[in-house]
């Protein structure tokens, strides 16, 4: 049905999966304060989290399938909210099963923390829900909020604490041009609903004004901070270094992938005709992105130092599927989310099961010789290293991910060869990170009194094997997947004349 | 009117942008930070003129959220301050590469 | 034979049997070595692993050689096809089939595994179970590129290829390993990936606009050209850097000798006997046909043929000065397959059939010449020349052996390796008379840097104390090369049967280039109506 | 099966025992695989794999089997001869085996195919084999390689033939390249020896150097004329443009193979060395058969030379000159084989005259003489040295056994041996009756005719006219007659007259050889003698004449009467002419031998070890004018430097490897270092560069 979000019941229902997460985050984090902290405590918090965060899903399961759309209100009802929901949910089950096992060996006792993920969560889904800048606003500072909090979880770790301070510094200060970019083009457009915005923008007088201009550049500005382009990428590496493991985890897949689902629909629901004004920016974003990513994750010796320049690189090619804005780019977009975060997680999961008290066992070349002790966890390591490189079988989905986006840009109206061929070559760079660490996993020697690797917790194995068996199975029948998140791009494009026609021509190979 | 309002603005959050860049101690950032947001403030203010209540209640919100940073912030600040005694960003650079 | 075979259903099962077959023989002893790791006795698992390997292998040899008698010459139209839907949304299916091309490399492929498997019986001892599934891995890859006739379907397959052949080299390699692994996998997959691009560019021109799923099928490619020449143009430079770096051509070699010379003694021989084929199997079966009018463009084709003439003497002369006999083995590799690219950009039915019959002889002769090398280097663990001397005295075996293997190399008439260069350049003289004429001195140089090597190996004094006690080939050696010498001669004296069986396709491939690039019909050179002695 | 019935549905020798031809070669083949078979099997069976000194463990069975295999094949040759003979046949008798290269129009079948030409080829190739092998046996008795040996020359007898009956080029090009395979494999069959292994491959490097050229000139045919089957070709020749471009240089291309293989100027340079091979090698190989494979395929290919006279010139040219450069070599050399080796060469010199100037039977005809008594003479010299070496090896000193300086008197040790191979030499310097001297008269009095009346003394090479070069052709071929009489007689009074050199000790146990190799040397005695009743001239009535003259005409007859321009009979010279040129013949070859009878005294030389240096002129032949050095110094070291200096290290490891590709490598390291440089920890610059990438991306919006 077509909810009327103008009534406060149909307005309910509409944000309902979101109020469900929220409530249950809120009875949860009573519970933590009621008991006083301890070990057990802290896994049977995580553990209804997990619970919650699968009673959220059914839940967006049960919405999917009555098939509910909204017209024009704050809330956006539809399958790109949905799938984006799906892959925050994934990586929040994610990241609460590996910090379980992570807080036990830290010592980290605290179980607010599980509680934090799940606030940052509902933030993102608010993001993936807002159809009004006001709620892109708000979705990002909830999120924000909390997950500066969580970058600084861990109190003992000095690291842990400047990762914080970093992060929260330079956050604060984006989100000042965030806002200003709202403000701007809320004074163009006399709104701040994305669909009447994406109506009026192209419009005689608005389209063009300079306030309007500036207002999308400093829009893009900010989220281009949130998710980690460069040249406002710096604050990244520092914060994933320093950050727990799990954290970092969560802040590479799902804090990512929430920024840049507000990002994709603030674009393509309000700015899709002011396409001239962004189109050159995002363009050189993609390409600097990706390339500098790339190649400064050549010179890393930290494996999350390593992964933390790996997923700007990421951002650079997901920025592709912004750039080329069909509804196929969309859906492309969506589907690469899916894989990036599985197989971020699984890195992530491996690195937490290898990691020691206190932030040892972190640099790549700790990893030598692991598939002499350790071949399935080192042949898993293999396969989410693949897959970010985007490889064919043994990459599973990931290859297909990259695919699916050189498809679309190649398909695209105006088709974005040139940025097609930049991906890959940059992807070619990516390979010598990616396989350094295969390489020094399979192919060095165990290194004389190399730390022997303890037992691997049972939800660190979890998240470990359903990565790489997802990534995998996903891998070689990609049919099912690519079908189901193809819906999300299939959204009524509330305002989406051909981009393409206006594009520059200097970006097209013809 | 609406003009001057918005080059005040702009100034104002002009001068919380240079302030983050020339400053070190990280309080005095921070307090730069609130001012581009409040610079921002104004422009909606003005804005709400012309548009309606919309910009007000961004104002509002924006305080709101503005709060709760400088709760979660201020407890970061206090949080590296024990470990090192100090919070000027010069000298907190433990992470880098 | 054949009857037999059609009454089994042969043609409709055999080629995914042939790609399951090694998957799931590579499952088994994956499963196998995890469980035998822990066992004490460490040796008997070993021993288990190679055993079942082999029987695998064999196992996959015995299956394709069926098509030897199922497949019928005369026919143009694909054989034992396969088709059926991957992955509907993008319009990748899985379609399979051989014409007569693909049907030898899928036997070269097939006869070569097994015996690197009886190579790496003693010589590979650490991981046996992982290398052999990697190996039985890299046999399923290779067979799918050869099978493909979906555009996705062969890019898969041909990336498939990379993964294992980087562990071999890489866990099992020689010094450098690392570095040689590294480079092979970069340097073959960035141009690979631009390959990728030009697929699915042509995928998606060839798709249904209405519902934008691209259609990758290679027959309707082939059949239905719709691009714009300058589109092709640039598609063919993403096709020919990609198979142009895995052929290797000059100036894009550079991978190879240290790929050869640091992977495992199968290693080498995969690399040198199947996955070299698969660049010039690509420029055959894809980039010619697919871009004809690029391909014989009047300037592209002029490069290229300059390219291999070039890579023809150079790599004979920069074999020649190399102190590492396993080096020089792989830069004779570039010369050789520099007579396959003359031979394919000729585009003469002669040429073509010749630049597969070298694409057939290099991948026994190099094999076999990386075999023994492999053997010798078990014995004293050195590869360079100069650490042997007179060793003929002390392993006849191996001496008559390596001799025989170098003259099949060198293209000595009535073993294997002239049937090729003979029928390349004695097709290519017509269209490139001057190159062919340059090409030619390969023949001279080839004997130059093989029979020096083979003398400071073999012959001259035996001067160093330490190679008089080396052993003779034992058994098993002598039963992994006893197939390739007799495939040496076989394909020397009575190559006809292979040529018939490759002739309607290279017939037809050469038409349709011809026909594509809007190129005269090669028209048969004049006939003399005496002709007793050569009817047939 | 095996014999398809192909085009000469009734050719006078089907069915006969001609049908039976492919067993010729096959014969050696089973010879080969046994004796090899047995060679591989003995060095297993040893245990130490080093066979122990003395006789071998199969040497029983070899000696049977070697020669066997030859001996058959000869009774099979004389049978087939013997049908041929009255079968008066036109056309060759073809026989298709299978397919063997069949692609689209070019269909190259393993086709055999026996024709008068090849049959005397045969003849020669198992005749005089059969009485080498024989010669073997004895003279490689005790040499631990004695199966081996025999494969090889098995194997060798197999690719002869191959290359003599093929029926198109690419098959004689199997028997080309073949035999020169075993021609590597024997020479350097001690190859323990660095010097004997060098040997062999430079053997085997430059004849592939002329077999460039033979594929070329096949390339060409295939290309132009569409077919390379002899009888095709050769329909088609008479087609071709008379001396045009395309025919000229499909001649010079295959002539540089013959040069190659038969050791003309450029390319002769192998055959002196191949001379480290075992004796009878040089005798069966490097003498008689293999060596003069290039005269043959000239003589087979007359249809085409005959239509490019300006080829005819060169290979007449060429001839001359080998004739004389290798003569004067030959004047020097003090290894006894080494002066047979530059005479080999110097008289394949003749044989390329005859053949060059179309009279393709002479150059035939010269080519079989010398068979004979080449092989005679090297024999004659194996046994010698095999004398030396026996007593060199009793007294267990390491003298050169081969050094004529080592040797003298020897005509008291090996009286048999002297007698034969002063029959030689007389036929080699062309004193009449033997049969030197018929065969060289018929070649050099070709060349004077020619050079009168010809379409070669009408064609120009390089302005000069043919007439001119071939009179110049003449004067050089009758001057190497004389310096061959000189140098042939210098090494007979080196070798057998004279006090003896070799040592008081080792003169004990110098002796003649045993039956089983002076009874292969008297047979070939008496060749020598009397092959000249082959082809007597016709003024000189002694018995049938012109026997080869009319065996041959079927195949070279037209040729040869196209180059002559005879009409017919015309072309025969003067009998006045003709005796005028034998007796020049004759006095020259006189003269020579007198001339080294009056000026050379065995009595004067001394030992090789108290020998001193030549000088002059002497220096210069004694050193082969410095040919091999000028070759090293011009090709081989340049060649080799170019390419391990420029192009391994320059090119290949600097410029592409070092240069591009870990360059690139190591750019994109280097920024990505420089990259996480920029990233310095602290919190000021990183909002520095955001603002520079705010400033960046709000003049990229506003300042367009």
């Amino acid at each position: 049905m077509i909810l009327d979000l103008s009534i406060p019941g149909q307005l309910i229902t509409a944000f309902a999966p979101d109020m469900l997460l929220m409530g249950g985050a809120m009875i949860l984090l009573l519970w933590s304060a009621w008991r006083p902290e301890s070990e057990a405590l802290q896994r049977n918090i995580g553990i209804a989290s997990i619970i919650l965060c699968v009673t959220v899903g059914v839940t967006i399961a049960y919405y999917v399938a009555r098939g509910d759309s909204s017209g024009v209100g704050v809330i956006a009802v539809d399958n790109f909210r949905w799938t984006a929901d799906i892959v925050f949910l994934i990586a929040t089950i994610g990241t609460i099963a590996l910090s379980m096992d992570y807080n036990a060996r830290e010592g980290i006792t605290a179980p607010e923390s599980h509680v934090l993920v799940l606030f940052a969560t509902s933030g993102m889904m608010t993001m993936a829900a807002a159809r009004d800048l006001m709620i892109v606003f708000l979705g990002v500072e909830i999120m924000s909020v909390a997950v500066y909090v969580l970058a600084g979880l861990d109190r003992r770790s000095e690291k842990s604490a400047e990762a914080a301070l970093k992060y929260f510094l330079l956050g604060a200060f984006s989100t000042g041009f965030l806002l200003y970019g709202i403000a701007l083009v809320y004074g163009a457009a006399g709104t701040t609903n994305l669909s009447l915005i994406g109506e009026r923008v192209g419009q005689p007088g608005i389209a063009g004004s300079a306030m309007l201009i500036v207002g999308i550049a400093l829009l893009l500005i900010g989220f281009g901070f949130k998710v980690a382009l460069a040249p406002f990428h710096m604050w990244a590496p520092d914060v994933y270094e320093g950050a727990p493991t799990p954290i970092t985890a969560y802040m590479a897949a799902a804090v990512k992938a929430a920024a840049f689902a507000v990002f994709l629909r603030v674009w393509l629901e309000a700015f899709a005709t002011a396409s001239d004004a962004w189109h050159g920016p995002v363009w050189w974003l993609a390409v600097v992105t990706m390339a500098a990513g790339n190649i400064i994750a050549l010179a890393q010796k930290n494996i999350k130092r390593m992964l933390a320049y790996s997923s700007i690189a990421h951002a650079g090619y997901i920025l592709v599927a912004v750039a080329i804005g069909t509804p196929a780019a969309s859906a492309a977009f969506m589907f690469y989310l899916l894989a990036y975060t599985m197989a971020t997680l699984g890195a992530f999961g491996v690195i937490v099961a290898l990691e020691r008290r206190g932030g040892g066992q972190l640099q790549i070349e700790d990893y030598a010789g692991l598939w002499t002790v350790r071949p399935w966890l080192a042949a898993a390591m293999a396969v989410f290293m693949l897959a970010l490189l985007g490889f064919p079988i043994f990459g599973g989905i990931g290859f297909f991910a990259k695919y699916w986006i050189i498809q679309s840009a190649l398909q695209a109206p105006a088709p974005q060869t040139l940025l097609a061929v930049v991906l890959v070559l940059t992807s070619v760079v990516s390979a010598g990170y990616y396989l350094h660490v295969v390489m020094v996993m399979f192919m060095r020697p165990r290194s004389e009194g190399a730390v022997a690797v303890p037992p691997i917790g049972g939800w660190t194995r979890f998240v470990i094997a359903a990565s790489a068996i997802l990534i995998v199975a996903l891998g070689i029948l990609p049919n099912s997947v690519a079908r189901w998140t193809q819906r999300s791009g299939n959204r009524p494009p509330v305002a989406t004349a051909p981009v393409a026609a206006a594009l520059p021509a200097n970006s097209t190979v013809r | 009117m609406l003009a001057e309002s918005l080059a005040i603005s702009a100034v104002l959050f002009t001068i919380g942008v240079v302030g983050v860049l020339i400053r070190r101690n990280a309080i005095i950032i921070f307090m730069c930070v609130e001012l581009m947001l409040n610079a921002v403030n104004l422009s909606f203010v003005a804005f709400s003129r012309y548009y309606g209540a919309e910009g007000q209640v961004f104002v509002l919100l924006v305080m709101t959220v503005a709060a709760a940073e400088a709760a979660v912030g201020l407890a970061i600040i206090i949080s590296i301050f024990r470990h090192r005694q100090t919070v000027n960003l010069q000298n907190i650079n433990l992470l880098k590469g | 034979m054949r009857e037999f075979l059609l009454s089994v259903g042969y043609d409709a099962w055999v080629l995914p049997a042939l790609l399951i077959i090694p998957v799931a023989g590579a499952l088994l002893l994956l499963l196998s070595g995890s469980r035998s790791a822990r066992e004490p006795d460490a040796d008997q698992g070993n021993h288990s692993a190679r055993m079942i390997a082999f029987g695998v292998l064999v196992l996959e040899f015995l299956v394709s050689l069926g098509l030897w008698w199922s497949f019928d010459p005369a026919s143009g139209a694909w054989q034992a096809p396969v088709d059926s839907a991957w992955i509907p949304m993008w319009g990748i299916r899985f379609t399979l089939g051989i014409d007569g091309i693909a049907l030898m490399m899928i036997l070269l492929t097939t006869f070569i595994m097994p015996l690197c498997v009886l190579g790496s019986w003693t010589s590979v001892t650490t991981k046996v179970a992982t290398y052999f599934a990697l190996m039985l891995i890299l046999t399923s890859g290779m067979l799918g590129v050869f099978m493909a006739r979906d555009m996705f379907l062969f890019y898969v397959m041909w990336e498939v290829m990379l993964i294992p052949m980087y562990f071999i080299i890489g866990i099992w390699g020689g010094e450098r390993r690392i570095y040689a692994s590294i480079k092979f996998f970069i340097y073959t997959m960035l141009p690979s990936l631009l390959m990728l691009v030009a697929i699915l560019y042509l995928g998606i021109k060839a798709g249904d606009p209405a519902t934008g799923t691209p259609n990758f099928s290679y027959d309707n490619l082939v059949a239905n050209p719709t691009l714009a020449p300058a589109a092709a143009l640039w598609l063919f430079g993403a096709f020919f850097a990609a198979f142009a770096v895995k052929v290797p051509m000059f100036p894009f070699h550079t991978w190879l000798p240290d790929a050869h010379v640091e992977a495992p003694t199968a290693g080498s021989v995969i690399l040198a006997s199947i996955m070299l084929k698969m660049g010039t199997f690509g420029f055959l079966r894809f980039a010619l046909p697919l871009f004809p009018g690029a391909a014989m463009h009047p300037t592209v084709r002029g490069v290229i043929v300059t390219l291999s003439v070039i890579g023809i003497i150079y790599g004979a002369l920069v074999a020649m000065v190399q102190p590492d006999f396993k080096k020089l083995v792989a830069y004779s590799s570039v010369s050789h397959l520099g007579f396959v690219m003359l031979g394919i950009f000729a585009l003469t039915l002669q040429s073509v059939q010749g630049a597969l019959m070298i694409m057939i002889s290099h991948g026994i002769s190099t094999g076999a010449l990386f075999f023994l090398v492999g053997i010798i280097y078990e014995r004293r663990h050195s590869r360079l020349i100069d650490s042997y001397g007179g060793i003929a005295r002390v392993v006849p075996v191996f001496a008559v052996l390596l001799t025989l293997v170098s003259l099949s190399s060198i293209g000595l008439p009535g073993l294997n390796g002239f049937i090729g260069e003979f029928l390349v350049l004695v097709g290519s003289f017509k269209p490139y008379p001057v190159a062919t004429t340059l090409a030619a001195t390969g023949v001279v140089f080839a004997a130059a840097y093989l029979l020096w090597a083979i003398q400071r190996i073999l012959f001259n004094p035996l001067d160093k104390p330490e190679n008089e006690s080396i052993p003779d080939l034992n058994w098993r050696e002598v039963a992994l090369m006893t197939p390739l010498v007799v495939v040496i001669i076989w394909l020397g004296v009575y190559p006809a049967p292979v040529l018939r069986r490759m002739e309607t396709a290279a017939q037809a491939l050469v038409t349709q280039v011809e026909k594509g690039a809007g190129l005269p019909a090669s028209a048969p050179g004049p006939r003399i109506a005496v002709r007793a002695g050569a009817a047939r | 099966m095996m014999l398809l019935q192909v085009a000469s549905q009734a050719h006078p020798l089907s069915g006969t025992v001609a049908e039976w031809v492919w067993l010729l070669p096959v014969l050696p083949l089973l010879g080969f695989v046994i004796n090899g078979g047995l060679a591989l099997l003995g060095l297993r069976a040893n245990g130490d794999a080093r066979p122990a000194a003395g006789r071998h463990t199969y040497a029983g069975i070899v000696s049977v089997v070697g020669p066997l295999v030859l001996v058959l094949s000869f009774a099979l040759a004389v049978a087939i001869f013997g049908a041929m003979r009255g079968a008066h046949m036109e056309a060759p008798f073809i026989r298709n085996y299978f397919d063997w290269m069949p692609v689209g129009d070019l269909q190259i079948g393993a086709a055999l195919q026996l024709d008068q030409l090849a049959m005397v080829m045969v003849l020669v190739i198992t005749g005089i084999g059969m009485l080498i092998h024989i010669f073997s046996v004895g003279y490689m008795r005790d040499d631990p390689g004695y199966p081996r040996y025999f494969a090889y020359l098995n194997l060798f007898v197999f690719f002869m033939l191959v290359l003599v009956l093929g029926a198109n080029y690419p098959v004689l090009f199997v028997g080309w390249e073949g035999v020169g395979l075993c021609s590597y494999l024997l020479i350097g069959f001690w190859f323990s020896d660095k010097v004997n292994a060098d040997a062999g491959k430079k053997a085997f490097i430059v004849n592939r150097i002329g077999d460039f050229g033979f594929l070329i000139a096949m390339f060409l045919l295939f290309a132009h004329v569409g077919v390379l089957d002899f009888r095709g070709v050769e329909a088609a020749a008479p087609s071709l443009a008379f001396g045009g471009w395309l025919v000229t240089a499909i001649c010079l291309f295959m002539f540089l193979g013959c040069a190659g293989k038969s050791a003309q100027i450029p390319l002769y340079v192998w055959l002196p060395d191949a001379m480290a091979g075992p004796t009878p090698v040089s005798a069966l190989i490097h003498a008689a058969t293999m060596v003069t494979a290039g005269v043959y395929l000239v003589a087979r290919s007359a249809f085409l030379f005959s239509m490019a006279p300006v080829a005819g010139l060169v290979v007449a040219l060429i001839g001359g000159l080998t004739a004389i450069f290798a003569a004067t070599i030959g004047l020097k050399q003090w290894d006894i084989k080494k002066v047979l080796a530059y005479s080999t060469v110097s008289q394949l010199g003749y044989m390329f005259i005859g053949v060059g100037v179309g009279a393709y039977t002479a150059g035939i005809f010269h080519l079989v003489t010398h068979a004979f008594f080449k092989g005679l003479l090297f024999l004659g010299a194996g046994s010698v040295i095999y004398a030396m070496h026996a007593a060199y090896h009793h007294t267990h000193r390491h003298e050169d056994a081969q050094d004529m300086r080592n040797m003298g008197g020897m005509r008291r040790f090996m009286p048999l041996t002297w007698v034969l191979m002063w029959i030689a030499t007389l036929a080699i310097a062309g004193i009449p009756p033997f049969s030197g001297f018929f065969s060289k008269d018929e070649v050099l009095a070709a060349a004077f005719t020619r050079a009168g009346q010809s379409t070669l003394a009408d064609a120009y090479l390089f302005g000069v006219p043919g007439g001119t070069v071939l009179y110049l052709v003449y004067v050089l071929g009758l001057a190497s007659a004389l310096l061959t009489a000189i140098y042939m007689t210098r090494m007979m009074l080196y070798t057998f007259h004279g006090s003896n050199r070799t040592g008081e000790g080792e003169q004990q146990h110098l002796r003649e050889a045993p039956w089983v190799m002076t009874g292969p040397l008297v047979a070939l005695g008496v060749g020598s003698a009397f092959a000249g009743w082959l082809n007597l001239p016709a003024i000189l009535p002694l018995g049938p004449r012109h026997t080869l003259d009319h065996w041959l005409e079927p195949v070279v007859g037209a040729p040869t009467a196209l180059t002559a321009q005879a009409t017919a009979g015309g072309g025969e010279h003067s009998a006045g002419m003709e005796i005028t040129l034998i007796l020049i013949a004759i006095l020259v070859a006189v003269g020579g031998i007198v001339y080294a009878f009056a000026r050379l005294k065995p009595e004067r030389l001394v030992p090789k070890a108290d020998s001193p240096e030549d000088e002059g002129f002497g220096l210069v032949l004694a050193n082969k004018y410095y040919v091999d050095e000028v070759y090293d110094a011009a090709f081989v070291t340049p060649t080799y430097q170019l390419s391990r200096i420029f192009l391994w290290k320059g090119v290949d490891t600097g410029l592409i490897d070092g240069l591009m590709v870990n360059g690139t490598s190591a750019l994109a390291r280097g920024l990505g270092w420089v990259g996480s440089r920029l990233q310095t920890g602290a919190t000021g610059t990183y909002a520095w560069v955001l603002v520079a990438g705010v400033l960046a991306v709000l003049g990229a919006v506003t300042l367009r």
